[in-house]
């Protein structure tokens, strides 16, 4: 069996991917992806973690994960449509209007 | 066997998420992530998620990811990135954030071991079965199931409020 | 087959009451309450509010837990339940001048407040990582489309979006500690009172400093981090900022007291009911963060000729004085933490409500100098605001007195005489720009002349509260008794 | 006697309170505001007369009285009541605020009549009165906390007043901040207080439970004594703990370093300053430290701080009294110099001698600010010292009365201030020559400037005719008469030999009456011979070039003195010290800090570390902030380094 622990190594690589996203990407959209990777990331772990210790409710925890992701997703976008049909845009740097 | 799976896969999920982050089109980056969370899905059923599998095939590839390139397309935001970096500054700082990162994760992973799992009895074959998940979200996790369905209710008003917006002038 | 769990509905009875008719009510507002009475369903959140407050009675006092103890209801969470109750009816009457003054009165506002609030609700209660992880996303997604409810005013789509990102890349962190707490201990339960499998459980157990409680160690790291990110302390905290300022400003009070409230008591248990046997570890880092935070916000507050920017910089620094109390991890800790949140909670409120009566159609008045002269423009804003600053500010005899040296007397007594020192200063600090307020409002001529009629609501709430302010910091017994009785159940 | 009308005592802070609710709410206009406001603490007045004589007369049946109205805090740790406590020393100090307080406002009716805003005027003036009867009545450091921040408030707003000068609302502003500051270390010492004895209140009373005893922690038994003479602790708490409250006295009573608000406090109405900043708030600090002797005595290293910070701030004082201008700011560098006496007398353990002087001061102070509100009125408006003279002819009353306050602060026999000021450095010569000799040169310094004083503003010609100088209204002269023969007269409360006061006051300051004999009678006729004769001189020097005097000129000891008068007029740079060595870095310390944290700043300091780097600043240029991407960097930082933490530890 694989070690856990190269799951985890693997979820991390993909967590750090999905920060680097966030931090570099200017396309809300794009950012928005990186944060589904994120939590994916996270997912795999518990998956992982739930083999390792032959239970359920790891499993369990990435369906509710699943779920508020879908209905993160869902908002989000619908907060970019928005703001797209009033500025014309989703590239979140031309978005800084409130600052100090 | 399975190590050579999960590493294949494994290369899949990473390379689908780096290009992911690095590629200038909107829709390039969403097939990209569409990739990753397919390779995801495939290390679940390593993992014995049969369950968990089919919803991130359903969930994730089937709804998200449909939602997004939806999204791009509607936008006409697939076209590439503006080259000009208003805070480029913030590009090395922010590798260099997540090198650290993945660095601690490195050493929380080293200190943790590479112990290698057992086999899994017949009986602990189970823990994925869409069955024993139903067993154990309707009764344990009855309250954070409930909660889920106002989180969604929540959302879908949401869009709405968010895109019905009366005439006005501005 | 499936055995349903035993459901104690006494226990979720708040929780329950906001949910259904937060339900109920969307199919209300949309079926039979025509546009331009909108405010109707506003008052039948209120009344709504009413009967959650109302649940609560008979169960005072009792502690008890359900779903598998991932819920527990105990005198501090019944506590923090009447106060975000007390919150959500306070902005929702303030509101009911605002939506339609800024012409952005749609009745799924009031449902989503509840929503909102409902989550605040199972924050406090939740003794449950998962638990606690969707109870801050029923807390944050109603009040991401809140803090865009103001268009057509670009920056608040601009807050909504920032919050947004900020706020699923926390949870990005919140996921994957959990995820590596579920892996270090099998279990995301704080703490069990029937002996089954608990972090503090595992915890008494375990060898704390072995190398195997890496990934544990590793995972609170980052749910203390996420729920930084929720109170907002430094450096977690530059959202707050931009939010508060870009957001309805009902929504901005709603958010400074109710979010950050119930994210603390979700520290506080993550603290006090999981960790205990670690608080040798994570003390010196929050203390730090402590100091930093109160240091940040209260000199971010100096420059600030924003008033709304200025509150917003200081519900940073009252973030760090109420990590002040939540570190302690000492009865009398807990007891400063409940009373400071409820004097925070009057306080601020009725600051921010304040500046809702300034604003006039479709206008801002969030300047310094739209406060000029306002005692003689409007004597009972300006002294009800002057009770707010004071309050802030931690002069006797309001309650923001009382709850700063009931907290800098716990953290003193706790051992943390630097911070306590720290907070000292702050507070001194900080009344350079809060009285800068009093003498904007007392102390120049006034520049705009024509006057936003007050609402009757509006008046008698503000009224109430300022006067609360101020009986309360003199008459405060009734107030420490009821934290006093407000134990909350600890690991051991 | 007084225990069966008790409740006259919390009725004595209540009046004016009411008279401050009944002014904010109810009146509109300028007569009735001031006639509420004199009534109530005129009633306020004759109520502490007679809770004075029934505690005279119930003798020493009890040394102390303790009225509990209700408990303000009730923790079950914590219990601090709302209660007053009346005692030798309160009753006193009750006397003094609301007799000067009475005066004081029937001498405002006449001086703010006209006044754009009288009955804020009163109101604040009514609430100022009953902050400090909290203040003074407090059975309790958090009671006396809250009047002691009252006052600071009351103070900010009646020194904006007159809020169209910008400087004076900068004054206030700055009076409330340096008292902050102050009050931060007095906060910082309740709870040490707090921690080490789990009591706040000063004398033990009835528990609220009705059992048992609620401890003080001034009271010999009390745990604080207990904690602080264990063997072998070498008194660092009560240090300690004696040093955070000294700080808050060097806020309120103006001591060095934080003296440098009282002389813009003179943008208030003349009639604030002369009950705020010279009768009453300003003594503030020193009853506190009277209040807490018991402690003072367990730390000999607060003591020293105590006198050396008195004896510099009284030699600031005087020598920056010396070289002012404005009448108002002569009397309030004056009243920092002898607030800095009364310091040194505590220092010194002669806590009679501070009262006697605290008493003294307190009357003829406020008589000769009183006087200088007489002459500005009279001189429509005009502070300017140099705009004065002669007016003497032109307002009699003024002159007498305020010669008398002037003689009598510069400790004239037999004058109330000879007596007090007397005791002290009657004091100082015995336990300390240094500090004895900083005294008698701030006391000579004092007989200097009211000379001069006297010269410039009454004696000579008037030197500007744009005003007609006539005298002002009775309602302002009758205070002044008043607080004349109290000056005369006030001497007698401890007289050499008769130690009235001594007496009355022990059982709360236990203290050896002052001793009395040859030398001490020889060091008072020596010093009262000298401070009539620098009186005499500086009068006639400054008498003889007064009429050279033109608005701009510099004094006639300037040429001698030069930098040396501009430092004392400047009031020893405190003030641009402060700026520069405070305000400044305070103010770069902030942006650094909003720039470190503030997404523009991490901007800019890498910024500023890219262009020093590869000197390539294209394409960076001015960067605007509000970037979301930099919110979740600066996140991140947090991130990696609470993981980072979390993970170090873990092994």
């Amino acid at each position: 069996m694989v070690p856990t622990t190269y799951y985890v190594l693997l979820s991390a690589a993909l967590f750090v991917l999905g920060v680097l996203g966030v931090l570099l990407r200017r396309n809300a959209i794009v950012l928005f992806m990186s944060v589904e990777l994120m939590l994916n990331a996270a997912n795999l772990a518990l998956v992982a973690f739930a083999r390792e210790r032959a239970s359920t409710d790891g499993q369990v925890l990435v369906f509710f994960v699943i779920t508020v992701a879908a209905a993160e997703v869902a908002v989000g976008l619908a907060l970019l449509v928005a703001i797209f049909r009033s500025k014309r845009t989703t590239d979140v740097d031309e978005v800084h209007a409130l600052n100090g | 066997m399975e190590l050579a799976i999960f590493i294949i896969t494994a290369l899949i999920a990473l390379v689908g998420a780096g290009a992911m982050i690095m590629s200038r089109n909107a829709v390039h980056s969403a097939l990209f992530l569409l990739l990753n969370f397919a390779a995801i899905a495939i290390l679940y059923l390593l993992l014995r998620a049969p369950f968990l599998f089919a919803v991130q095939l359903i969930v994730y590839t089937g709804a998200i990811m449909v939602l997004f390139l939806f999204v791009v397309m509607l936008l006409g935001a697939e076209r590439a990135e503006d080259e000009r970096d208003a805070i480029a500054w913030q590009k090395p700082l922010a590798i260099g954030l997540s090198v650290i990162l993945f660095i601690e994760a490195l050493i929380v992973s080293f200190r943790n071991g590479f112990a290698a799992l057992p086999e899994l009895s017949a009986e602990a074959e189970q823990i994925g079965a869409p069955e024993t998940i139903g067993q154990v979200l309707f009764s344990k996790y009855l309250l954070p199931f409930e909660i889920t369905s106002i989180i969604l209710l929540v959302a879908i008003i949401g869009v709405i409020v968010l895109n019905q917006r009366r005439k006005t002038v501005s | 087959m499936i055995q349903p769990p035993q459901i104690d509905f006494s226990v979720i009875g708040a929780l329950t009451v906001l949910c259904v008719w937060g339900i109920a009510l969307l199919l209300i507002d949309a079926f039979f309450i025509a546009e331009g009475q909108k405010r109707v369903t506003g008052y039948l959140a209120l009344a709504g509010l009413a009967v959650a407050a109302l649940v609560g009675l008979p169960s005072w006092g009792q502690s008890s837990n359900t779903f598998s103890g991932m819920v527990q209801l105990d005198g501090f969470s019944q506590t923090l339940i009447w106060i975000f109750l007390l919150a959500a009816a306070i902005t929702i009457v303030i509101s009911l001048d605002y939506l339609p003054r800024h012409d952005i009165e749609k009745g799924e506002y009031y449902p989503l407040v509840l929503f909102a609030t409902a989550g605040m609700v199972l924050l406090a209660q939740s003794t449950n990582l998962i638990v606690m992880f969707l109870a801050i996303e029923l807390v944050s997604i109603p009040l991401y489309i809140l803090a865009g409810f103001a268009y057509p005013r670009v920056t608040s789509e601009e807050a909504a979006m920032k919050y947004l990102l900020l706020g699923a890349f926390a949870s990005g962190f919140f996921v994957y500690g959990l995820a590596l707490i579920y892996g270090q201990t099998g279990t995301v339960q704080l703490f069990s009172v029937d002996g089954s499998d608990s972090i503090a459980s595992y915890l008494d157990r375990a060898t704390l400093v072995a190398e195997n409680n890496v990934f544990l160690f590793a995972g609170s790291a980052l749910i203390l981090v996420t729920l930084g990110f929720k109170v907002a302390l430094v450096p977690f905290h530059n959202w707050t900022p931009d939010v508060y300022e870009g957001s309805p400003t009902p929504i901005a009070a709603f958010m400074s007291v109710g979010t950050k409230g119930a994210a603390f008591a979700a520290l506080l248990r993550f603290l006090v009911q999981a960790l205990p046997n670690l608080q040798a570890i994570w003390m010196p880092i929050l203390a730090i963060l402590a100091a930093l935070t109160m240091i940040v916000g209260n000199i971010g507050a100096l420059k600030q000729l924003n008033v709304k920017r200025m509150l917003a910089y200081s519900s940073v620094g009252h973030a760090g004085y109420i990590t002040l109390a939540v570190i302690t991890g000492t009865t009398l800790g807990t007891n400063a933490f409940l009373f400071y949140i409820l004097a925070y909670t009057l306080t601020n409120l009725g600051a921010f409500a304040v500046l809702i009566a300034l604003e006039k159609q479709g206008e801002s008045a969030w300047s310094l100098e739209d406060l000029s002269g306002l005692w003689q423009r409007q004597p009972l804003l300006a002294v009800a605001m002057a009770i707010f600053m004071l309050s802030l500010a931690g002069v006797p005899p309001t309650m923001g007195f009382v709850g700063k040296f009931y907290i800098f007397s716990a953290a003193w007594e706790g051992g943390l005489v630097w911070l306590a020192a720290i907070g000292v200063i702050t507070s001194a600090i900080s009344a350079f720009f809060y009285l800068r307020i009093i003498a904007r409002m007392f102390m120049y001529e006034p520049t705009r002349a024509e006057e936003a009629s007050l609402s009757r609501a509006l008046k008698v709430g503000l009224a109430v509260a300022a006067v609360a302010v101020l009986l309360l910091g003199l008459i405060p017994t009734p107030i420490i008794e009821l934290v006093n009785n407000s134990l909350l159940v600890a690991a051991r | 006697m007084l225990e069966s009308v008790s409740f006259i005592i919390p009725l004595l802070p209540l009046l004016p309170f009411l008279g401050f609710v009944a002014n904010l709410l109810f009146i509109r206009n300028e007569r009735s505001a001031g006639l509420i406001a004199t009534a109530t603490v005129g009633v306020s007045f004759i109520l502490s007369l007679v809770a004075f004589i029934l505690f005279a007369m119930g003798g020493g049946s009890r040394p102390y009285l303790d009225l509990v109205t209700w408990y303000w805090i009730n923790t079950g740790a914590l219990i601090v009541p709302f209660g007053f406590l009346y005692d030798s020393l309160s009753s006193t100090m009750t006397l003094l605020v609301t007799g000067v307080g009475t005066l004081i406002h029937i001498y405002s009716i006449g001086y703010m009549h006209g006044d754009k805003r009288p009955v804020r005027y009163f109101a604040y003036l009514n609430l100022f009165v009953a902050m400090m009867l909290t203040l003074v009545l407090a059975d309790n450091l958090l009671l006396l906390f809250l009047g002691w921040e009252g006052v600071g408030l009351c103070s900010f707003l009646l020194i904006g007043h007159w809020f169209e000068r910008k400087s004076a609302r900068a004054a206030a502003v700055k009076a409330f901040v340096v008292n902050r500051i102050g009050d931060a270390g007095l906060l910082l010492a309740m709870m040490a207080i707090f921690a080490l004895t789990g009591s706040l209140t000063f004398y033990s009373q009835t528990h609220p439970s009705g059992e048992g005893v609620l401890p003080g922690f001034l009271d010999s038994t009390s745990s604080f004594s207990a904690i602080f003479n264990f063997p072998g602790q070498p008194m660092v708490l009560a240090t300690a703990v004696t040093f955070l409250i000294l700080i808050g006295v060097t806020g309120k009573s103006a001591q060095f370093p934080l003296l440098v608000w009282l002389p813009d406090a003179m943008e208030g109405p003349t009639p604030v300053s002369a009950l705020i900043h010279a009768a009453t708030m300003v003594t503030a600090g020193v009853y506190l430290l009277l209040r807490v002797e018991p402690l003072l005595e367990m730390s000999s290293g607060t003591r020293a701080w105590i006198l050396w910070i008195g004896a510099l701030t009284a030699i600031i004082g005087a020598t920056a009294a010396l070289a002012q201008w404005d009448i108002k700011r002569v009397l309030a560098y004056s009243t920092v110099s002898q607030l800095g006496f009364m310091v040194v007398a505590v220092g010194l353990g002669a806590y009679t001698a501070a009262l006697f002087h605290l008493l003294t001061h307190g009357v003829f102070k406020a008589l000769l600010f009183l006087g200088s509100g007489s002459v500005i009125h009279a001189a429509g408006d005009e502070q300017d010292m140099r705009r004065m003279g002669g007016l003497r002819k032109a307002l009699p009353t003024t002159f007498w009365t305020y010669m008398v306050g002037a003689l009598a602060l510069a400790g004239i026999f037999p004058l109330a201030g000879f007596w007090s000021k007397d005791e002290i450095i009657a004091h100082a010569f015995e336990h300390n020559i240094i500090v004895f000799g900083v005294l008698f040169v701030a006391s000579i310094l004092t007989a200097l400037y009211m000379g001069r004083q006297i010269a410039l503003v009454f004696f000579g010609e008037q030197r500007d005719h744009s005003y007609h100088p006539h005298e002002s209204p009775k309602l302002m002269t009758v205070p002044l008469i008043i607080l004349a023969v109290g000056t005369i007269i006030a001497g007698v409360i401890n007289l050499p030999g008769s130690h009235f006061l001594n007496t009355w006051l022990q059982p709360v300051i236990a203290e050896e009456a002052a001793p009395f004999g040859t030398s001490e009678i020889v060091l008072a006729i020596v010093t009262t011979l000298i401070g009539a004769a620098a009186f005499y001189l500086s009068w006639r020097f400054y008498n003889e070039r007064a009429a050279r005097l033109r608005a701009n000129s510099n004094d006639p000891i300037y040429r001698g003195t030069g930098a040396i008068w501009e430092g004392f007029n400047e009031g020893w740079y405190l003030d641009g010290f402060y700026k520069a060595a405070i305000v400044q870095p305070f103010r770069s310390v902030a942006n650094f800090i909003a720039q470190v944290f503030d997404p523009r700043g991490i901007d800019g300091l890498v910024d500023g570390i890219v262009r020093s780097l590869n000197g390539a600043s294209n394409g960076i240029g001015r960067i605007q902030n509000g970037f979301l991407r930099t919110y979740a960097l600066v996140f991140l930082i947090g991130v990696v380094l609470i993981v980072g933490y979390f993970v170090a530890v873990n092994r």
